[in-house]
């Protein structure tokens, strides 16, 4: 009976530990989101706006152009043109920057080194992937790439295969090839690929394990959290 | 003929500006710089009548070589593309007579370059603060 | 005796907590910033993607007519130069959206309102602030703002006085005006200026409170964590 009270006020403790946790959580999350954006606006500020600019100067000294110097007018679209697609380079290179890798477009430039490596190809889908938040799909796509590389770089091999599964518990993504290991299997060396992978997966409370039995097996787990869940525990 | 300087670090954005103000029978640009030194020396040399400025460029900016000129006879006209609060402020202070967006049409900018000429100023609403602009029709001063 | 394990035991549990929170915390801050972007990268593309392809295709097309056919080349160079203003105009809203509002600039913008107004504007920052986050800045600046435009619009004042104060614990804006106060200071009205005020200052653990001895004083507090302080939160 002695103990009833402090299991409660541990309780109480313990309560107001998590609101306060909740809280410090909202205000780095509302903050990073903040300076995240101010990066944002000054790439955008930097980069399109002298762009447009330049595009609605030289679109209106060409129209005044047309009939005085039509040469000069038509050079002056040419640098229209010329600006519109570098601009719209720039774009795209600031979207996809922004929006991660997607485990698909990953899987197009995988095949291409491996092909481009003489290395086979399989790949093995048992079920397609569904509903995997944006931030998981971009560490298991920087998975695969690191995963692919090691293997152009050092296994030897001549065959690959990677195998995505998804069941309630988890996702699994399945790396294997038919060459030689040559790492240690047990510690990965700081700053490098394979610790680099572990660390992003230990981030969203996924795992690698490596199995040696036959060639080199690289087995990438992450937890399978919907996008529904994950937004449910952030309310 | 109204005399004009243009300071713009961006070499095409200083060209279309030159070309097209050239394109008007009432003005005449003597002189084209690419920082805020060169439109100082410009002024000196070319005692113009109109001096555009472009407000970020390496070395001085148009912001200081505008403090620099005020109370000279010559008119500054800012032209930028993005808002900043402390920017309009600054320039306000400094005694600009215009502060326009550069991607207005150049039609519009002659004639503002006009008004300014024949003394008033030119300020474009959406270079200036949301509250700002509603309390305050600058461009009645 | 028998009370020690059961602490030591609820101390472990706290700990394993704490760092579970940790966790989670991270790895919302992660999801919000990949979203955020992700948000930001579907808007420039929908919006600069569209208009700079058009950009490229129309000045092609008025180059070709200039010749041909010089009106219609002149009016596709119109539309170049419209296209050009719409986008520019939608990077300055995007840039301005997401910038926040610092501090400093609100306070030109308040003492131009207040000039408008014929309202005598006093200044007394006690010392100056220094290291606050980003997000309480954009928070003081919404609440600044909001003041002012309630003194515009309600009080009849002909003076304002804003006060900065900064110690270890907090930093505390007070503003105050000469007029009389309208509404009812102790419960604002949802949906409202006071209210929003007070909802986002709750958010990072601040107070709104209202002093109507003399005149109407709004006395705003906010904890002041520093930068650091927040940044080594992250860790
Ligand atoms: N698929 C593989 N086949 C054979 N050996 C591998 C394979 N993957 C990794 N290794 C071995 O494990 C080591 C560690 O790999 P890791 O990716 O961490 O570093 P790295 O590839 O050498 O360098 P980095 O990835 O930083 O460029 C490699 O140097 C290599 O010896
Ligand atoms: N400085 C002030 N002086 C006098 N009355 C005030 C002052 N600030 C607020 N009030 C009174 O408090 C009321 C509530 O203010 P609040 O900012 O919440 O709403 P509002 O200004 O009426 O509407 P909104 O801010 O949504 O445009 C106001 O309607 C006004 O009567
Ligand atoms: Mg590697
Ligand atoms: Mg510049
Ligand atoms: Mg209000």
């Amino acid at each position: 009976i002695t103990l009833l009270p402090f299991t409660i006020r541990n309780r109480q403790v313990m309560g107001r530990l998590e609101e306060k946790l909740d809280d410090a959580n909202k205000k780095i999350s509302e903050l990073l989101v903040v300076e995240e954006r101010e990066r944002i606006a000054r790439d955008l500020h930097d980069t399109l706006g002298q762009k447009l600019s330049l595009i609605g100067l030289k679109s209106d000294l060409a129209r005044r152009l047309i009939n005085k110097n039509p040469e000069q007018a038509a050079s002056e679209m040419i640098d229209v043109q010329q600006t519109a697609r570098t601009a719209l380079n720039e774009v795209r290179k600031m979207v996809s920057s922004m929006r991660g890798i997607r485990l698909k477009d990953e899987m197009v430039s995988v095949e291409t080194l491996l092909n481009a490596a003489n290395i086979q190809f399989n790949i093995d889908e048992k079920q397609k992937l569904t509903d995997v938040p944006l931030l998981t799909e971009n560490i298991l796509s920087m998975c695969l790439k690191e995963s692919v590389t090691n293997i152009v770089k050092h296994s030897g091999a001549t065959e690959c295969q990677v195998t995505f599964e998804q069941d309630w518990k988890e996702i699994t993504m399945t790396i294997w090839d038919n060459g030689v290991f040559k790492g240690r299997a047990t510690s990965f060396e700081r700053g490098h690929g394979l610790i680099g992978m572990r660390e992003r997966l230990e981030f969203v409370n996924g795992s690698l394990d490596i199995d040696l039995k036959e060639g080199t097996r690289l087995i990438i787990k992450v937890p399978n959290e919907t996008k529904r869940a994950v937004k449910e525990g952030q309310a | 003929m109204i005399k004009i300087v243009i300071a713009e670090d961006q070499q095409m954005i200083l060209g279309a500006f030159g070309s097209l103000l050239a394109l008007e029978d009432d003005m005449d640009v003597v002189g084209k710089a690419s920082n805020g030194e060169e439109a100082l020396a410009l002024v000196a040399k070319y005692q113009p009548d109109i001096c555009l400025m472009d407000i970020e460029m390496p070395g001085m900016t148009g912001l200081e070589a505008a403090e620099k000129l005020k109370g000279h006879g010559c008119k500054i006209i800012i032209l930028t593309t993005f808002a900043r609060t402390g920017y309009f402020q600054r320039a306000l202070q400094a005694g600009v007579s215009g502060y326009l967006l550069k991607d207005s049409p150049s039609e519009e900018l002659a004639v503002s370059i006009r008004q300014v000429h024949a003394g008033k100023r030119m300020y474009a609403p959406e270079l200036i603060d949301g509250a700002f602009a509603e309390a305050n029709p600058l461009t009645d001063r």
